[in-house]
C-alpha cells in the first residue's frame, strides 16, 4: 500500500506541473515593448539558404479556451462578421473553408489584420491592441478547425447558423502559402 | 406476529458467532479494501472521505476570508476567487453536507439500528461510494488544473455556458454533480429498502425510532430531488458539447427553465442536508434526557410535511427575477408555512427536555448548539420568505449569513454532536471530554463572529460573490471581524483532530453502551463486528434497548453459513422470508471505473458516452452475473444449522 | 465449547428464501429506480411544455414529425405487453423452456423497438442543435432510447443467464421484476409519443 | 502616562465601528417610499423574530437548568402521563401562536409587496437599463432618436417623481440594485421587465449589481443622481447636444488621438467619427463623477492609470490597454475632459 502513495503524489504533481494551458487565463498581458509586425513573413519562399528567423508562434493564445473565446467576442465586436459573415465571406473571403489566399499560421492572420490586404481588407495597425489580434487570429483558425477541439469554442447565444467552432470538421489548408512553414 | 414464540429455548453459544465472523468476513489487503461490502465499512469510508472535503472546503473559505478581510486586497485575484468560492460551495453542498449527513451517518447507522447484519444491495452501496470519491476528485483536480468551476455552486446560465465560460470548466462541474447524484440516489435505494424491509420483527412502523423514519423521508426526498439537478446539468452540458439550444434565448431557450429546474432540486436539498440534522437532535435528546421523546407522532408528521412542503418552495430564490405578484404570494405563503413543522420539531424538543432530566454531556452541548445556531437561521428565513424584504436581502451577505446559520446550524452542530456520540462505537474508544469541549466553544464562538457579522454587511449592501470591494463602500471593518471568526472555527475544528487521533490511540474504551442509550446500534460491541448481531434481535418498543423485556426474545433459524438476512414486512415488520445478500465484490469498483471513464470522456468528446458504455456493460454484466452457493437447498423448508430443537 | 443459554426465541426457518412480487427486495428497489427515472421523465416533460411558452408557434420552425414510425413503433410497444407478462408469469414456475421462450420473445420485441426507433429518429423533422425545440424533442426520445437498450441488455443477459443452471431462485425473481420494467418502458414510450407525435400538432 | 491615547484610540474604534453602519448604501437608509415601505416591513419582521427568539432561548435555558443531573447510569423515565399531557398543552399553544403569527408576516408581506408594486404613474420618466459585463448602459428612451439620451453607469432622475426602470441584458444575468431606493431586479438576458423607484431627497445614491455576472462583477456599480426638476431639465438638454468640437490645441489632438488609437474600436462619441456600441458611450464623459462602472473617481490621474492599465484595476474586463506616448495621453485626457 505504501509503495502508492510516492507514486500517486509523482503522478498527481507531473499533471499539476504539466498544467492546463487550455485553461490558463492570461487578465493582463504584458503589454508589448514594441511592434514585431514587420517579422512577420506572408511568404513561404526566401531568397538564399537561411529563411529569416520567425518569430515566436503566439502559442499561449492557441492553446487557452479563454483567449480564443476572446478573440470570438473581439470578432463579432470589431465587426470583422460585416465583410466575413460568421465566416461564411461574402464581402471578404470566407474563413471556415481550407482556402488560404495570405496563408493560415497565425503570423499570416496577424499581419493580415496588422497592414490589411489589398481588396478590401483594412488595415487595424494601432487599432487593435497586439495581442487581441493574436486572440482574433487564434478564433479565426479555429473556425476551419485548426485548433484543438477541446480548446475551440462551443455555440453561442445568437441564431444557429452553422456549426460551432468546436463541431468543425478539420480542414487542412491549401492556398497560395497555405503550407505551413517549418 | 403471526409466528408462535417457542417457549424455552436451548441455544448453543459460541460456534456460532466463529461461523458467523467467517460467512461476513470481509478481505483484507490492497485488493480486499476495494472488494469490501460491509456497510460499517462502506459509511465509515463515506463520513472520512466527506469529512476530507470538509476540511478542503475549509482551506478555500479561509482563503475567501483572507482575500476580503481588507478592502481592495490583492492575495486572490478575481479568476481564482471566483473558482475558489465556486468549489467551496459545491464542495460543501455536494461533497461533504450530504455524503456526510446523508450516506456517511445514514450508511453506518441504519442497518444497525434496524438490527439487521447488512444494508440491502451492498455492492450497489459500495459501488455508489466509489462512483461519489471520483465525483470529488473531478471537482478538486479541476482546480488544482485550473479547471476549477468558477460560476457558483449554482452555475447560472448563460454564464455557465458555452459562450461565457470557455474551455471546461462548467463541464466538469456538470459531470461532478452527475457523479455525487448517482451515489446518493443509489444509496437512497440501498437506505430506503433497507428500511422498509430488513427491521427486526417487532419494529412496526409505528415503532421505528425517528431517526430511521428520517432517513427513509430523506431517501424519498433524494429520489424526487435529484434527478432535477442531473436533468439540468446534463442540459448544461449538452449546451456545452453537442450545442443543445436549451439555455439560448435567440432560438427559443430560456434562462429561467435552468433556475426552475436547479432550484426544484436546491430547495429540497437543503432540507436533505437539514432532516439528518434533527434526525440526529431527535436521537440525542431522549438518550441526555433520560426519557422518552415527546411527541413522537408530531415529530415523524412535521419531518414527512418538511419534506413534502420542501418541494413547493423553490420559486422563493427567484424573487428577484421578476414574478407574477400571485406566484409571488403563494411561494412566501409556502415558505412560511414550511416554518410551522420545524416550529413542532423544537417545541417537541423543548418539552422533552423540560420533562426530563438533562445530563449535559458533549454531544448534548452540541444539540445546544444546534438550538440556538439554528434558531437564528430559522427565524432570518422568515425575512427571506417575504418577498419585499427578500428583493432587497437576496445575493448580499445576508443570505450568506442566513444559510451558514441553517446550514452550519443545521447540518454541522448536528454532526459533530453525532460524532462524539457514536464515534465510540465506530472506535470502540471515547473521545477526550475537555478537548470537545475546547473545541465546542472555539468553534460557537467563532462561528457567531464569524457569520452573524455578515447579517449587518448584507443590510449595508455588501453582495453575494465579489472577490473585493473599495474603501469608500466602509464594508472593512466588519469583515476583517468576520475574517477574525473564521480564524477561531479554524482552530476549533483543529482541536477536534487532535481529540479524534488521539482518542482513537489512547482513549478509555467505550463498551457497548457508553451513553445508556437506547436503540438497537447499543446493543452491539464497539466497534461492531461484521455480522453485527450475534443473536438478531426482535423489538418491542421505539427505544428498543430501553423497552426490551426482561427475557426479549431472539430470532433463529437464519443461516450462519451464507450471508443470509431476514426480510420483513413494510408495516408491521413481520418477518416474511430470508434473502442472501450477496458478498464481497471486485465489480462494483471496476463498474465504477468503467462508469467514471464514460463520463469524463464524455466531456471531451460526444462519442465517449458511446464508446465508454461498452466497457460498463460488460463490467455490469460481470458484476451481476451469478455465481457462488446455490441457493436451492433453501427452498426446502428446514434445513441443518437450525437451532430450534 | 458451546455455552447453552435458555430464552424465548422467534424462530424463522420455516420461511422461503425466495420471494416474488411485493415483498421481494429487488421489486422494491426496481419501484425506487422507476421513481427516479419517472422523475426524470416527468422533469423533461415540464421542460417540454415550459419551452413550449416561449414561442409562438410549436414547432417554432420545423414541420412536425413524420407520425407513421411512431405508431407503428407504439403499437409494437403494446404488443410487447404479452411476452412480458408471459414472462412474469411463467416466472415462479421455474420452467426454464418457457422462461426462454418468453425472454427470447421479449428480446426480439425490444430489437424491433429498437429498430423502428432509428427510423423514428430519422424523421423527427428536427435536429437538436437548431433550437431549443429540437433539443427537448431529442432529449426525450434520447433519455427512451437509452432505457430501451438497457432493457434490451438486461433481457438479453437475463437470457443468457437462462441458459446456465444459475437460472433458479432469485434470478427467477429477476426475470419478473425484469417484466415490470418494461412495462415502465412501454408507459413511458407511449407518453413521450404522445408528447413528440401528438402535441406538435394542436399545441 | 497619558491616559489620552488609550482613550482616542477607543474612540476611533468607536468611530470605525459606527463607520460600518453608514454610507447610502445601505438598505436601512431608504430614500424613496418603495425603499421605505420595505424597510418597515423589516423592522416588523425583526421585532417579531426577535421576541421568538427571546421567549424559546429562555424557554431552552429554563429547561436546561430543571432537573440536571450527571448520574451515568441514570435509568430511563419509561412513562410520564402528566408530564406528556403538560407538554400536549404547551406544545399545541404554541404551534397555534406560530400559525397565527405567520398569518401576520404573510398579510403584511403581502400588503408590503402590493403597495412597493403599486406606486406607478401615468406620466412616468422611463429609463433603460442594459446590463453589460460589467457596466450599466442607461437610455431614455423618446419616441424621436435624436431625442434619445444614452450614458452609462449614472442615472440622472428628478426628485419627487415616480421612475420606471425597464431591465434587459446584453450578456448574462446582472441584477440591478440601489439599495436606498428598492429592492433588486434581475436583468435576464431573454426577458425584459419594468418595476418603479422614487426619489424624495436630493443626493446621490450608489447601487451595484447583485447577480454574480463573472470576472468583475465585483466591480459594477452605479448611480442615482436625484436633483429638482430644473437641474434635471439642464441635464437632459446638455446630454441631448452631440459633443463640442474642442477649442483649445490640445484638446484637439486628443480627439485625434481617440480617432487614430483602439479607443475608436469600442466607445461612441457623438459628433465625431466614434460609433461603436461595445463600450460605454463617452459624449458627455466629463460631466460624469466616476469612471470604470464607480470604480474611479473621474480625475486627470484615474483616467490615465485607467486609460493605460485597465487590467490592473479591474483584471478580466474588456477594455484593453493603451500605450500611450506621454503628450498624447495628456492630450487625450484633456479632450475626454471638455466632452461636458
Amino acid at each position: 500500500m505504501r509503495g502508492y502513495i510516492p507514486l500517486s503524489i509523482l503522478l498527481a504533481s507531473a499533471l499539476v506541473l504539466a498544467g492546463c494551458k487550455r485553461e490558463e487565463r492570461e487578465l493582463r498581458p504584458s503589454p508589448p515593448a514594441s511592434e514585431v509586425v514587420n517579422e512577420t513573413q506572408v511568404s513561404g519562399l526566401n531568397p538564399g539558404a537561411n529563411p529569416l528567423p520567425t518569430p515566436p508562434t503566439p502559442a499561449m493564445y492557441e492553446e487557452s479556451a479563454y483567449a480564443v473565446s476572446e478573440g470570438k467576442r473581439l470578432f463579432n465586436q470589431y465587426n470583422c462578421s460585416g465583410c466575413h459573415a460568421n465566416g461564411g465571406g461574402g464581402i471578404g473571403p470566407p474563413l471556415m473553408d481550407n482556402y488560404w489566399v495570405y496563408g493560415s499560421q497565425p503570423q499570416n492572420i496577424f499581419t493580415t489584420i496588422v497592414e490589411g490586404r489589398p481588396n478590401g481588407m483594412p488595415s487595424f495597425r494601432n487599432r487593435i491592441p497586439q495581442y487581441q489580434v493574436w486572440e482574433i487570429a487564434a478564433y479565426v483558425r479555429s473556425m476551419s478547425g485548426l485548433l484543438p477541439k477541446d480548446v475551440a469554442p462551443s455555440r453561442s447565444d445568437q441564431l444557429y447558423v452553422r456549426p460551432p467552432e468546436q463541431s468543425m470538421p478539420k480542414q487542412t489548408p491549401v492556398g497560395v502559402t497555405g503550407e505551413p512553414q517549418k | 406476529m403471526n409466528m408462535a414464540l417457542s417457549e424455552q429455548i436451548v441455544i448453543p453459544q459460541g460456534n456460532a458467532e466463529l461461523r458467523l465472523a467467517r460467512t461476513w468476513a470481509q478481505p483484507r489487503g490492497f485488493w480486499g479494501w476495494f472488494m469490501n461490502v460491509h456497510h460499517t465499512a462502506i459509511g465509515v469510508r463515506f463520513m472520512v472521505t466527506s469529512f476530507i472535503f470538509f476540511l478542503l472546503g475549509g482551506v478555500l473559505a479561509a482563503m475567501m476570508r483572507l482575500q476580503l478581510s481588507r478592502p481592495e486586497n490583492g492575495v486572490l485575484g478575481p479568476d481564482l476567487y471566483n473558482q475558489v468560492f465556486t468549489v467551496h460551495g459545491s464542495t460543501m453542498i455536494f461533497l461533504f453536507a450530504v455524503p456526510m449527513m446523508f450516506q456517511g451517518f445514514g450508511v453506518y447507522l441504519v442497518p444497525l439500528i434496524c438490527g439487521t447484519r447488512n444494508i440491502a444491495f451492498p455492492r450497489l452501496n459500495a459501488f455508489s461510494y466509489y462512483l461519489y470519491v471520483v465525483g470529488g476528485l473531478l471537482l478538486w483536480v479541476g482546480l488544482l488544473l485550473k479547471t476549477g468551476a468558477d460560476a457558483g455552486w449554482f452555475s447560472y446560465v448563460p454564464l455557465s455556458g458555452p459562450e461565457f465560460t470557455p474551455g471546461k470548466r462548467s463541464d466538469f462541474w456538470a459531470q461532478m454533480i452527475t457523479f455525487t447524484e448517482v451515489s446518493a440516489l443509489g444509496v437512497a435505494i440501498c437506505i430506503a429498502t433497507t428500511i422498509l424491509r430488513q427491521r427486526a420483527p417487532g419494529m412496526t412502523l409505528n415503532r421505528m425510532p425517528i431517526i430511521l423514519w428520517e432517513k427513509l423521508v430523506i431517501s424519498m426526498a433524494v429520489i424526487f430531488a435529484m434527478p432535477a439537478v442531473m436533468v439540468v446539468s446534463s442540459m448544461l452540458l449538452m449546451d456545452r458539447t453537442i450545442n443543445t439550444q436549451f439555455f439560448n434565448p435567440s432560438v427559443g431557450g430560456d434562462v429561467l427553465l435552468y433556475q426552475h429546474l436547479f432550484w426544484f432540486f436546491g430547495h429540497p436539498e437543503v432540507y436533505i442536508i437539514f432532516l439528518p440534522g434533527t434526525a440526529i437532535v431527535s436521537t440525542l435528546v431522549p438518550v441526555f434526557t433520560r426519557r422518552h421523546i415527546f411527541g413522537y407522532i408530531p415529530i415523524v408528521t412535521s419531518v414527512v410535511a418538511t419534506a413534502f412542503l420542501g418541494f413547493g418552495v423553490w420559486v422563493h430564490h427567484m424573487f428577484a427575477t421578476g414574478l407574477p405578484q400571485m406566484s409571488e404570494s403563494f411561494f412566501t405563503a409556502a415558505s412560511l408555512m414550511i416554518v410551522v413543522p420545524t416550529a413542532v420539531q423544537f417545541y417537541c424538543w423543548l418539552a422533552t427536555i423540560w420533562h426530563g432530566r438533562l445530563q449535559l454531556k458533549l454531544p448534548m452541548l452540541w444539540v445546544f448548539g444546534f438550538f440556538f445556531v439554528f434558531l437564528i437561521g430559522g427565524l432570518s428565513g422568515v425575512m427571506l420568505a417575504s418577498v419585499p424584504v427578500d428583493w432587497q436581502v437576496h445575493d448580499t451577505f445576508f443570505v450568506v449569513a442566513h444559510f451558514h446559520y441553517v446550514l452550519i446550524g443545521g447540518a454541522l452542530f448536528p454532526m459533530f454532536g453525532g460524532l462524539y456520540f457514536w464515534i465510540p462505537k465506530i472506535t470502540g474508544r471515547m473521545m477526550n471530554d475537555f478537548l470537545g469541549k475546547l473545541h465546542f466553544w472555539l468553534f460557537f464562538i467563532g462561528f457567531n463572529v464569524t457569520f452573524f457579522t455578515m447579517h449587518f454587511l448584507g443590510l449595508r449592501g455588501m453582495p453575494r460573490r465579489v472577490y473585493t470591494y473599495t474603501p469608500e463602500m466602509h464594508w472593512g471593518g466588519l469583515n476583517m471581524l468576520a475574517s477574525g471568526g473564521a480564524l477561531i472555527m479554524v482552530a476549533g475544528v483543529i482541536v477536534f483532530l487532535v481529540n479524534f487521533f488521539q482518542s482513537r490511540a489512547t482513549g478509555r474504551l467505550a463498551g457497548p453502551n457508553p451513553w445508556a442509550a437506547g436503540s438497537l446500534e447499543w446493543a452491539v460491541p464497539s466497534p461492531p463486528p461484521h455480522y453485527n448481531f450475534l443473536e438478531l434481535p426482535t423489538v418491542n418498543g421505539r427505544e428498543a434497548v430501553w423497552d426490551a423485556l426482561p427475557n426479549q426474545p431472539i430470532v433463529t433459524g437464519v443461516r450462519d453459513d451464507i450471508p443470509e438476512v431476514l426480510v420483513t414486512n413494510s408495516l408491521d415488520s413481520e418477518p416474511q422470508h430470508k434473502d442472501e445478500l450477496p458478498g464481497p465484490s471486485i465489480w462494483p469498483f471496476l463498474t465504477s471505473i468503467a462508469v467514471s471513464i464514460a463520463f469524463i470522456w464524455s466531456i471531451f468528446s460526444s462519442w465517449g458516452i458511446a464508446y465508454g458504455a461498452i466497457p460498463v456493460v460488460i463490467t455490469l454484466i460481470g458484476w451481476l452475473w451469478p455465481r457462488g452457493h446455490s441457493p436451492a437447498p433453501r427452498l426446502e423448508t428446514r434445513m441443518e444449522g437450525t437451532w430450534t430443537r | 465449547m458451546d455455552s447453552v443459554r435458555q430464552r424465548p426465541v422467534l424462530d424463522v426457518s420455516d420461511l422461503p428464501s425466495v420471494a416474488f412480487g411485493r415483498s421481494n427486495t429487488t421489486w422494491l428497489a426496481n419501484v425506487f429506480y422507476m421513481m427516479i427515472e419517472g422523475t426524470m421523465f416527468a422533469l423533461l416533460f415540464a421542460s417540454y411544455f415550459y419551452l413550449r411558452t416561449r414561442t409562438s408557434s410549436w414547432p417554432p420552425i420545423q414541420a412536425p414529425p413524420n407520425v407513421g414510425y411512431g405508431i407503428a413503433n407504439g403499437i409494437v410497444f403494446l404488443l410487447s405487453l404479452i411476452p412480458a407478462r408471459y414472462a412474469q408469469k411463467v416466472a415462479p414456475t421455474g420452467n426454464r423452456g418457457k422462461i426462454q421462450l418468453a425472454l427470447a420473445g421479449l428480446a426480439v420485441f425490444a430489437i424491433v423497438n429498437m429498430v423502428l426507433r432509428g427510423f423514428e429518429l430519422a424523421n423527427l423533422n428536427c435536429r437538436w442543435y437548431e433550437n431549443a425545440y429540437g433539443s427537448i424533442v431529442w432529449s426525450l426520445i434520447g433519455l427512451h432510447t437509452g432505457h430501451l437498450i438497457t432493457e434490451f441488455l438486461e433481457t438479453a443477459t437475463l437470457l443468457g443467464v437462462s441458459f446456465t443452471p444459475k437460472m433458479e431462485g432469485t434470478r427467477l425473481a429477476d426475470v419478473a421484476i425484469n417484466s415490470d420494467y418494461w412495462y415502465f418502458v412501454v408507459v413511458s414510450a407511449v407518453l413521450v409519443d404522445f408528447l413528440i407525435y401528438g402535441t406538435t400538432r394542436f399545441l | 502616562m497619558n491616559p489620552i491615547p488609550p482613550i482616542s484610540g477607543l474612540g476611533s474604534a468607536v468611530a470605525l465601528f459606527l463607520a460600518q453602519f453608514t454610507g447610502e448604501h445601505n438598505s436601512l437608509h431608504p430614500a424613496g417610499p418603495q425603499a421605505s415601505d420595505i424597510e418597515w416591513l423589516y423592522w416588523v419582521i425583526f421585532w417579531i423574530i426577535f421576541v421568538a427568539f427571546i421567549l424559546m432561548i429562555t424557554g431552552f435555558a429554563r429547561a436546561a437548568a430543571r432537573n440536571r443531573t450527571q448520574a451515568a447510569e441514570m435509568l430511563p423515565i419509561m412513562s410520564d402521563p402528566e408530564g406528556d399531557r403538560r407538554a400536549t398543552w404547551a406544545v399545541s399553544s404554541a404551534v397555534a401562536i406560530t400559525v397565527l403569527t405567520l398569518f401576520a408576516v404573510l398579510f403584511m408581506s403581502v400588503i408590503t409587496g402590493k403597495k412597493v408594486e403599486g406606486r406607478t404613474s401615468t406620466n412616468p420618466i422611463t429609463i433603460q437599463i442594459t446590463g453589460h459585463q460589467w457596466w450599466w448602459e442607461v437610455q431614455y428612451p423618446s419616441p424621436q432618436a435624436d431625442q434619445t439620451i444614452t450614458t452609462a453607469n449614472e442615472i440622472h432622475i428628478p426628485v419627487g417623481r415616480p421612475v420606471v426602470i425597464l431591465t434587459s441584458s446584453a450578456d448574462v444575468i446582472h441584477s440591478f440594485w440601489a439599495p436606498s431606493v428598492n429592492g433588486k431586479r434581475d436583468l435576464l438576458p431573454g426577458y425584459s421587465s419594468a418595476f418603479w423607484i422614487q426619489i424624495d431627497k436630493p443626493g446621490t445614491y450608489p447601487g451595484r449589481c447583485a447577480e454574480f455576472c463573472g470576472l468583475q462583477h465585483a466591480h459594477m456599480g452605479f448611480s442615482i443622481i436625484a436633483e429638482d426638476d430644473n437641474t434635471f431639465k439642464q441635464w437632459e438638454q446638455q446630454q441631448l447636444k452631440p459633443a463640442a468640437d474642442p477649442a483649445d490645441p490640445e484638446a484637439a489632438h486628443g480627439k485625434q488621438v481617440f480617432a487614430t488609437h483602439a479607443c475608436i474600436m469600442c466607445h461612441t462619441i457623438r459628433g465625431t467619427d466614434a460609433g461603436s456600441r461595445m463600450g460605454p458611450d463617452l459624449t458627455h464623459l466629463g460631466s460624469r463623477q466616476m469612471i470604470a462602472a464607480e470604480t474611479l473617481p473621474n480625475t486627470r490621474g484615474a483616467l490615465a492609470g485607467w486609460i493605460i492599465d485597465p487590467q490592473r484595476i479591474k483584471p478580466g474586463n474588456h477594455m484593453a490597454p493603451n500605450l500611450l506616448e506621454p503628450d498624447d495621453l495628456q492630450a487625450l485626457i484633456t479632450y475626454l475632459q471638455t466632452l461636458q
